[in-house]
């Protein structure tokens, strides 16, 4: 289904919705995260695959979000993530550590139908100690009782997030080597695409192309998005924006400075597009 | 004149090539560690063959399966060292990456425990690098654990942290008594300077050398061919150190 | 690590070792069975991923397989497996049937470093009955001792053999959207590899072929043979050659018939570029 | 006249379309299934909004993770129906493709389970098909169970044998009961003519319908758009049954 803009795929989200991002390294489509703002969602639920970002940040800073499952949150080079850590430090979000293997594997669960998939490493960790879902059982392929492993369950979010090069005209999208998005969309109910580009034809008939394609039975909505990873990168058509990033990190030191950042980045380039 | 940086980044590639430790054949490198990956550039361009995979490199990404892959790259046993920092690294190797006080780190948050809990325990040999050398950070216990520095005998472990690099020393860890002891000193530093700045305690050996400057064939090497490798990924760190911009 | 030839390539596979082989809709190295056979190799423990054709049919007959795991093994539109089965028949080999997913799932732990993996279905079937390397267990994250779910153990194969489209200069091989032949490659303690050329450059530096390509770190050594597919299809390069199948379904119907074939087409051409 | 595969291919889209079962909107067919293949073309081209995975496609194959992803997608509940076969097929529809005799087939052989024992599993609605109605094929009881028509309570399942279509008639499967009824007799067959060739019981209503004819748009539609669909994968089938050749 191809709809008219990024707004129109995140009028689809609902509040409360369970939303998987990629990492700043990996295609979250910002331009989603902005129509979240400007829609107003409210209590979101987030999960980092397996880090969150930029994305992230903002969303917490509009208020978007109630909970947080990542491996981290981090703005890079910019440092810690302002918005994030002043929600943590206010109980305004819960926030649900995990380390990134483990949300790669909840997600490979939901991808294969099963119910759980083991992990190794975790004993030890606070992490663990405080994720009540999580469980250790004595791996039953070793003698009796011994060589204790840790248990991860499926987890199937409502929505992924991400952004892609370009969707082909039967809704196959194209990110090349970021295959998480891949696993992402394959564990979710939904997956929404925002895209630089459609183009004719079938990525799928195309055995160059077929490797980097997410086929359309996964795709629930794109919008075209020109530059809608902007600030983060997107494979070789366009680099991290750091200046953008730095100087985000810095207005958003205080929620007065996120505040104008916002009317500045989100609503007001909306409002200008609207009257025009 | 030998940079700080420069000192590190050769004795880190030192302990890479540590003969008694397993042999380090792939070696991963995680977001935002220039001197370690400028460490891991210098052993390979010295000539020893070692295979890097450098995470945030943007061209040539070893990866095709998304950041899984260093994961399970991992899992199946085929990297054999890898870096990881802390927030907090206490004196029985445990690593804080989320933050102190209370859980989820009320106090101080830190951006997270990224692959900590998986990658300290399934990698042969873990070099821990954290430049701050103070008692905020080297603290007698963690607040909260990423990752623990050993596990109890049962639990499958491949390896844990082979030594703790700082600003101001070289520690080796000894996992079967779960503790460091100082093996180098930088210079300008003294067993008492190092003491003063950490948290935990840890064992001195009778005399403590002091951490070797870099061979001139290294520093030409870091001034040269290792800043080549590193100016796409990490501009800033070149620019600050070799005085060298992107265009040169 | 490149080597001269599909010969060079069997050379370094032991007696006995435990081999994996995609199906015939998924690029096998046709070319280093034939090199397998060639060599005299004995006791071969094959897999099929996740099921079996002609690269498998030909080295049993060949008496170079002590046992075979795989789901189906069959010569698509020319019938059953001919040397397959009279080697069941006769008792020259062991068969350990499995279920597509099963081997898929067994590969994906040893590809995460996971000793055992869950699968639904299979209970009551008698593949399970016949697996006492597989176990039953209650779901642990369901009430206590209901929903009774299969753990399948990681299996780590010694080789993964498969043909590639192409490998570059630093030992990658690409082959397109049969991403199979990589979770193979990962999970296996060595792959080898044949490809139809050698390109310059590197596929990991180019973004539209990064998600076709399997890294070096994975790929043990390769050799070039043109058609080393053949006579199974190679993506859009070429395709199944079904009269050549045909013809060794009829040939291999009898011990005589496959001897006279194996001579014509294993090791005649061997010894005619051996004389050149 | 109309060709017994155009009859089942015909047959098979109806039981698709069945308005009492759950919808198919994704259906997957396996390798070397031209008739249901047809079936699942002839819906499509009658303008029912139905995806569809053929899994020996070559050009257009719609999976980029290798045949795992058939798999993953049917474990996600993405696929509502699929066809399944058996080289023996009992009673309370437990199919064996494994062999006849002694494990793991030592009487004859069959190719073996393929994804039987998950997809039979897995997905809501399967559609058995097998055009060989004989009491060898027809049996009370399989020899070797590559999948089980019914489970025990409390075994995770999500559906199995909506129906058994055979070249004599159709049969309803009746999981409750683990029996099968006729639903509907091929031209010249016969209740007892069925019931002859057949190896298990089953059920039999007060009045057998015939299957019906393919109607006049459908047998258009077979002989032309769906024939050019298929002719690609199934060439052979294309030239036996509607005397096309690749180059036409």
């Amino acid at each position: 289904m191809m709809l008219q803009s990024p707004d129109a795929l995140a009028a689809l989200i609902p509040d409360g919705a369970l939303v998987a991002i990629p990492p700043d390294n990996s295609l979250p489509s910002v331009a989603i995260a902005k129509a979240l703002i400007r829609r107003g969602a409210r209590g979101l639920r987030l999960l980092g695959v397996p880090v969150s970002g930029f994305a992230t940040d903002i969303l917490i800073g509009a208020g978007c979000v109630a909970e947080v499952e990542t491996s981290a949150v981090s703005l890079g080079e910019a440092g810690f993530a302002p918005r994030f850590s002043a929600a943590l430090k206010e109980g305004r979000i819960t926030v649900r550590d995990a380390t990134c293997p483990a949300i790669h594997t909840m997600l490979q669960a939901a991808e294969k139908g099963v119910p759980f998939m083991p992990l190794r490493g975790l004993i030890g960790s606070d992490i663990l100690a405080n994720r009540p879902d999580w469980k250790v059982v004595p791996n039953p392929f070793a003698p009796a009782g011994e060589d204790p492993i840790v248990l991860l369950p499926a987890k199937q979010p409502d929505f992924a997030i991400f952004h892609a090069a370009m969707a082909d005209a039967e809704g196959n999208v194209w990110l090349g080597r970021r295959r998480e998005c891949a696993t992402i969309a394959h564990a979710s109910k939904a997956a929404l695409v925002t895209v630089e580009r459609i183009v004719e034809g079938s990525f799928l008939e195309d055995e160059r192309l077929a490797p980097g394609a997410i086929s359309a039975t996964y795709v629930t909505a794109t919008a075209i998005a020109e530059r809608g990873a902007h600030p983060v990168a997107l494979l070789d058509a366009y680099g991290f924006d750091q200046d953008y990033v730095s100087a985000y990190a810095r207005a958003a030191r205080t929620e007065e400075g996120f505040r104008a950042w916002l009317e500045a980045e989100v609503f007001a380039p909306a409002q200008k597009v609207a009257a025009e | 004149m030998i940079a700080p940086e420069e000192r590190l980044a050769a004795t880190l590639a030192r302990l890479i090539l540590d003969p008694a430790a397993p042999p380090a054949r792939h070696i991963a490198v995680g977001a935002a560690s220039p001197i370690p990956a400028a460490a891991c550039w210098l052993v390979k361009l010295m000539g020893h063959p070692v295979r890097l995979s450098l995470l945030h490199r943007r061209s040539g990404n070893p990866f095709t399966e998304g950041t899984r892959e260093l994961f399970d790259l991992t899992g199946q046993g085929r990297i054999d060292l890898f870096f990881l920092g802390g927030g907090q690294i206490d004196g029985q190797a445990n690593l804080n990456l989320v933050g102190t006080g209370e859980w989820p780190g009320m106090g101080v948050r830190f951006p997270g425990s990224f692959g900590s809990a998986f990658m300290y325990f399934m990698t042969p040999r873990t070099i821990l690098f954290r430049e701050e050398h103070s008692p905020r950070v080297l603290v007698e216990k963690v607040d909260n654990i990423s990752a623990p520095g050993v596990s109890p005998p049962g639990v499958f472990r491949r390896g844990t942290a082979q030594a703790l690099v700082t600003g101001r020393c070289v520690f080796r860890f000894h996992p079967e008594r779960a503790r460091f002891s100082l093996a180098s000193l930088h210079p300008g530093e003294t067993v008492e300077s190092v003491r003063e700045a950490t948290g935990f305690a840890f064992d001195v050996p009778e005399t403590v050398p002091q951490t070797p400057d870099p061979t001139e064939a290294e520093l030409a090497l870091l001034r040269g061919r290792v800043c080549d490798e590193m100016i796409e990924t990490y501009p800033e760190f070149c620019r600050r150190v070799w005085g060298r911009s992107r265009a040169a």
